[in-house]
């Protein structure tokens, strides 16, 4: 049964969005008609702009209105919640009982990213908001290749440590170089006949499950991961590929 | 313990106090000679009158009207209600009931006045009975679950619909919110009756009603239970209705009440008469059942301006101090009201709302002060309005402030959404968390600008209150001194329901507050001594 | 010709948008692929959740994305820019020539509304932000009836002291409750037949133009008027109307 | 005028001055045993040579290369430009062009000593001529428009077109920008060569090239003009093209760079021996071109703890200092790093932030200093955010900071749109007028919080330096000191293009330098003196 949710300002239904965008028009009324037009093909009624800003050729604005569109919450049944998270212990214990041997994982930042403090985060002894990194999980053997690798070294690393997995992190995102970047890496996998051997995950501030999963990877990790999110993946995958008898 | 950053001539702080107490007796002297229809229609309530008549006017209304009409409210509702109860053998609820039907009153013959003095006394004593337990389970609640620290978070809600208001407060109380106050329908303080019932519509705010308030309180205790930490509840008592709201609030435990001795007359333009002797009542319960209130001078700055104007601020803050001690109240209740409502374009503006604040901090140490964000210069522009916020959370930890309305991002544009709230509340607590001890780790420059602006505004209260005491209090508001706005003494909503006291007047409700006021001690969160602290 | 601008972030048609709001969902994944959803029914693309947070049983969002949809400037020809301004002087001298009497206004803040300060900024001696109230100029006679007035008092008033115009003013808007007052107002001046006699004038924070014009007033003043505008816009209407011979 | 609202030890600071002078000592003297594929492809620009080849290499580096293959590039380059010049009778650009084309110049004969001398003579001064001109136009700009008052607005634009850049950085200076800097692309900072042209590509900044230098420059002469107020430009004088940059800065009137000595090896991964070496020569070009350098030390404290690590911060201020002096920079030239970056969750973070600002302003008086916004703790969150910045802005605004870099509201997302400069920039402009005399007004509690953790940040800074100096500055990086990021001697990009120099080696644009800077003298904003002030 369909059970459509709306936006809530301060009332079930209410709708309220608020909204800021800037136009290239000089500020004035018909730049504040563009802009509500705008809004009103975004859906929304009863716009109020309730300021805007003069910045010479353009009008920044700030809006708010009630959306009209709603989303089904029980066409969302599909969308997975999280697994249950293990810890540190049992996440080696787990390794070691249903695997029986390390897992062997290759990290980098690619492309001509520097950013390397999310990677390290996640792999590093230090860790993260008090969560150990992977190197420190006696059932994980760590290669963190730093900043910068092109993807290629990063697979031919992978290939020479025999590693079960690639770990990515992109963090410029600018003009969408991540999914060029990130697709490149995937395409080069796929040329080299890897990329069913590898399980491939990438994180960074602006990645997620869902354009992981678009990109063609195994996994996404956004803002706030820690380590034991990444290891407890990492165990279940690499388990369910043993049972698969891959 | 308040900082002293500052140094303030306590010659002059104590010439105004003397001012202000000349100026509250000669107020005082006024409403001792008045009663109205709402003190009336409180002795109904508190006598155990709810509910309303057919037509949907509420019970207290019905009663009190009936007297009024009959000329017979000199005498004090009391009287006429137990005298009716010993007539008819009926309680007070169904003498109203009865009233509603067609019966009146003041034609039942007198009855033996001792046992109508019995009916007063056991409906008084079961009224005080019921306050003081709510001011007992309050006092154990806090001892128990605490309140948070100073500044205390304060966020207002106001959809409209009591059953949103209730998501929105519990929402709130669990991301840091201290203090719930719901705020009130834009109609409602006009009104001359309080309407009863929950209630889902109202503009601007939810309106006032002892169910809505009950309902409040069950939603708060649960999540203060839920938290660990007493969340306070807060409403209104003020307009045409304050001292019925007062007992409603008494019987409810509410935990503080916006009650000012002048806004009704400035802001809402009601009579002086009427809200002087209304606002004298309504906080001698408020006094009785440990209600903090918080005062409104920071109203004054949204229509006068604000630096010009600092020191009416300061010298209302010692008239409503003065009336309130009159009434009963002890110092730690009361939440003198100022604001940081200067412009924000302003050069060194920062450092005027510091002198102002620090020196209110300091005139008034033992005031659990309630300090107001910014409202007037807020815009459209969100994003600016945050960081204005993020200032005035600043100078609040800064000067050690008690009660802290938070301010939102969204004032200028509507009454805030939920996330408005959230989002208050992280800037308030990562400025007082990132600023925690900056009041102690500083001092001002003894001939700086600040210090400067301190003695300025002192020196100026002093000037303005001999200007107010030599006019009188009526005087000073009719000559626009306050706020920028003038009333006639003549003039404003109410003054019909303004009746003089008979010297057979009784009101056996207000005879046992000034007993148990001057008897009872004082002590913090709770009991009473007759020092006024 | 069609002239398509879309928002502005930092390059030309990159439709960046930002966007907030509230849905009534616990925070997870799936309030997470819900406020995905509802951006895409608003015509974002890329969709990047940048901030989420949990308000038990709700979840703020806070979003940016690239706005599919644009305005096509050529079709905003229709909206007039502000008339030319006039000073104090010319207000009080344009009167003086082509009406040759002083305008009548009646202001008020109606219903119950009680937030005189913008009425008391256009109507006032004082006035707002360094220019004078309609109450100083030479040419101009006003009564301001203050706050929380009914409708009917307001009319009443307008036809005891032969008004050209009335003024009001609507602050609280919870609700749409102005929208409910004013247009009462203009059904209260039809059904009195005042309606063609007087100019009906609307302001207050979220009010402007256009939704003036749509409640059937003559002409709408948001955030920011000084009396100046309204001065000027009244002595070009009441002249307007001489003309017309009305 | 610095107000000493600190203590700070001066026997403290003077021993610190005195080991970072000794540990840049150590480095100077192997500096001067090298030269660099960069040093001498900016000799070739500074002799005038640009462009790029058929296949888009540009000319200083065919030039260079073939020079460096041939193994004579310990002579220097200037020698064999000259040299062929001498012999085939045309340009330094003809030279590289014929280069490109195939002629091989170590291959020609010596020429007249006296001949190669005076040609090399003739495109120093040609050069000299330029830098000096574009110099003497700044200060003049400057004297006669001013620059905005400190602390300086400082705005990047990084949309990766210039031409969208121009767009903005007009749009921001507009609103209250004294600063721009072009950000540069990711990829930029481990090419071995500066690209050429106009470049409407890039990710995360724009590429750094002549072309794109003048064009900005000259839009920021057209909005100074109209503002009456001269802005200012930064670019990036780093990576494994510092003194080329450095270079093409001076010749097209930059007027800062970000130059760092160490940045380069620890954040990108950059030889040492290059880095110190290419830095050295940067930094000459930038004392002569008048240009302010801002150091990176703010960069530490992404990757290491703010508060742990605050003292290597001011250390590494000391030593870029030195460095700086060494390198002929005058103090006002010397725009030291620093940040605020501690988690906005500490209790009293903002005391302690202010304890370092303050604390690096009472010891680099002189200094413009750079105060880096929060950027490490900012998330998506862009209202408390938003909030952060406006606490980076008073912490600047009171320790009286000189170039302050606005922080961001979406920093956590994207390089900055329009707009969120515009807000950035109102926000800075609201908090440093709203609390301008904040820093005269106050003093400090002489054992409060804020005055201990100075004296604990300059103490573990001079144990630190000891330290240092005792490694030795390659050491000490390689066993990790700085920024939590260890790099070996040995390693690093840029290695193969560090040369020793030959007895016989020659740089004419160096000694010209060493003379000039040596002799003339300093004075704000201009001229030089030997005493480095
Ligand atoms: C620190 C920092 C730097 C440091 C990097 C130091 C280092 N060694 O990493 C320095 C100063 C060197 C730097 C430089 C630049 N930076 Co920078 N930088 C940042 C900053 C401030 C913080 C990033 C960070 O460390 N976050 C903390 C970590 C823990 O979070 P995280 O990266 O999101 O990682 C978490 C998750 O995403 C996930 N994760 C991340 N990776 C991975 C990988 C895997 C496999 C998994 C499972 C999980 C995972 O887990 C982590 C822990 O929870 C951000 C702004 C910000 N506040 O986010 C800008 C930012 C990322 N930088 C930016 C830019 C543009 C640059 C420069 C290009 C600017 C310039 N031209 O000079 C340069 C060049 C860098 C380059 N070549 O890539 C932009 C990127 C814009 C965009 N979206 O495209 C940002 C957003 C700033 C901005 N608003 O402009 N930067
Ligand atoms: C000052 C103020 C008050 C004062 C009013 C004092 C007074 N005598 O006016 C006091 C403290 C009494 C008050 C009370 C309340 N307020 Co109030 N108040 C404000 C505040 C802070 C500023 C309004 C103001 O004065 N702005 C300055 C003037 C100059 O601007 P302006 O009104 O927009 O006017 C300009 C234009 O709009 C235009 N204009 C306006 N009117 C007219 C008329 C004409 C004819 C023309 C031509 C032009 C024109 O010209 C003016 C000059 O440029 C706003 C928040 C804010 N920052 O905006 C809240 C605000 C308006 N209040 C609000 C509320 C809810 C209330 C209360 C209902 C709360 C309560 N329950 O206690 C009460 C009840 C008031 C009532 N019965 O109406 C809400 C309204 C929400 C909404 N959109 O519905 C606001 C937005 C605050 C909030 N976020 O909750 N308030
Ligand atoms: C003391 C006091 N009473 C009442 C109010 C407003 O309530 P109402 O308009 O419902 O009287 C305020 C508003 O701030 C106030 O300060
Ligand atoms: C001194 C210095 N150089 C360079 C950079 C970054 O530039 P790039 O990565 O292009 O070397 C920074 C970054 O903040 C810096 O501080």
């Amino acid at each position: 049964m369909a059970q459509v949710i709306r936006p809530y300002g301060d009332s079930w239904g209410d709708g309220q969005v608020q909204l800021s965008f800037t136009l290239p028009l000089p500020a004035g009324p018909r730049a504040r008609e563009a802009a509500k037009r705008l809004a009103a093909q975004m859906g929304l009624d009863n716009v109020q702009i309730v300021h805007s800003k003069d910045l010479q050729g353009f009008t920044f604005f700030i809006l708010y209105g009630s959306c009209r569109h709603g989303v089904d919450v029980s066409a969302l049944s599909h969308v997975d919640e999280e697994e249950r998270s293990m810890s540190f212990e049992e996440i080696n214990a787990f390794i070691e009982e249903q695997i029986g041997r390390r897992i062997v994982v290759v990290g980098a930042c690619t492309g001509t990213d520097a950013h390397t403090v999310g990677l390290d985060a996640i792999m590093n002894m230090k860790g993260y908001q008090g969560e150990y990194g992977l190197e420190r999980y006696p059932m994980f053997e760590t290669y963190n290749l730093g900043s910068q690798v092109p993807n290629e070294a990063l697979l031919q690393k992978a290939v020479e440590v025999h590693a079960d997995a690639v770990l990515v992190s992109q963090v410029v995102t600018q003009k969408d170089i991540h999914i060029k970047n990130l697709t490149e890496l995937v395409e080069l996998a796929e040329a080299e006949g890897l990329r069913h051997r590898l399980i491939m995950v990438v994180g960074g501030p602006r990645i997620d499950r869902a354009l992981a999963a678009e990109l063609g990877f195994d996994a996404g990790f956004g803002p706030g991961t820690t380590a034991r999110d990444v290891a407890a993946f990492l165990a279940r995958e690499v388990a369910r590929r043993l049972e698969r008898g891959e | 313990m308040v900082n002293e950053l500052l140094k303030v001539d306590h010659h002059k702080v104590a010439r105004a106090r003397e001012l202000a107490k000349q100026i509250a007796l000669d107020i005082q002297r006024e409403i001792e000679q008045v009663t109205t229809v709402a003190i009336e229609r409180t002795v109904a309530r508190l006598f155990g009158i709810d509910g309303t008549d057919g037509a949907g006017v509420p019970l207290p209304n019905v009663i009190v009207d009936q007297v009024d009409q009959a000329g017979q409210l000199h005498r004090g509702l009391a009287f006429w209600l137990a005298n009716a109860v010993v007539a008819l053998g009926k309680t007070p609820q169904e003498v109203a009931e009865a009233c509603a039907q067609g019966l009146s009153i003041c034609a039942l013959e007198a009855q033996d006045p001792i046992r109508i003095e019995q009916v007063m006394q056991d409906c008084t004593r079961r009224a005080f009975q019921t306050i003081a337990r709510q001011r007992q389970r309050r006092e154990e609640l806090k001892a128990e679950l605490g309140t948070g620290s100073e500044p205390l978070k304060y966020v207002i809600v106001a959809s409209g619909n009591i059953f949103e208001d209730v998501k929105q407060a519990q929402a709130a109380a669990r991301h840091g919110a201290d203090i719930i106050a719901v705020i009130r329908t834009t109609a409602q303080s006009l009104l001359d009756y309080v309407p009863y019932g929950t209630t889902t519509e109202g503009f601007g705010g939810t309106y006032a009603t002892q169910a809505n308030f009950r309902l409040m309180r069950e939603a708060l205790d649960e999540v203060s239970v839920e938290l660990g930490r007493y969340i306070q509840l807060v409403n209104y008592c003020s307009g045409l209705c304050m001292p019925e709201i007062a007992a409603m609030g008494a019987l409810e435990r509410l935990d503080m009440m916006l009650n000012d001795a002048m806004y009704g007359i400035l802001f809402r333009d009601i009579n002086m008469d009427r809200t002087f002797a209304d606002q004298h009542f309504s906080r001698m319960i408020n006094a009785y059942a440990g209600i903090i209130i918080n005062t409104g001078e920071d109203n004054y700055l949204t229509t006068a301006d604000a630096y010009e104007k600092a020191h009416t601020v300061l010298a209302s803050n010692f008239i409503n101090e003065q009336l309130a001690l009159q009434a009963g109240l002890r110092r730690w209740q009361l939440g003198l009201g100022h604001a940081f409502e200067l412009d924000p374009k302003m050069t060194n503006g920062f450092l005027y709302e510091v002198a102002m604040a620090q020196t209110i901090r300091q005139i008034f140490p033992d005031a659990p002060l309630k300090y107001m964000p910014p409202t007037k210069h807020m815009t459209g522009d969100i994003f600016l309005g945050h960081v204005q916020n993020a200032m005035f959370n600043l100078a609040s930890v800064l000067t050690g402030q008690s009660i802290h309305l938070l301010g939102m991002l969204t004032e200028a544009i509507h009454t805030p959404h939920l996330s408005d709230r959230i989002l208050s509340l992280e800037n308030a607590r990562y400025i007082m968390e990132n600023a925690r001890d900056l009041g102690r780790e500083i001092a001002f420059r003894p001939d700086g600008i600040i210090q400067k602006r301190s003695e300025e505004i002192v020196r100026e209260t002093v000037e303005f209150l001999e200007q107010v005491a030599a006019m009188g209090l009526k005087g000073a508001i009719s000559a626009g001194l306050f706020a920028d706005i003038k009333r006639s003494p003549a003039g404003g909503k109410g003054r019909d329901g303004v009746v003089k006291k008979g010297l057979d007047y009784v009101n056996p409700i207000m005879d046992a507050l000034q007993r148990e006021l001057a008897s009872a001690p004082a002590g913090k969160g709770g009991s009473f001594d007759g020092t006024g602290n």
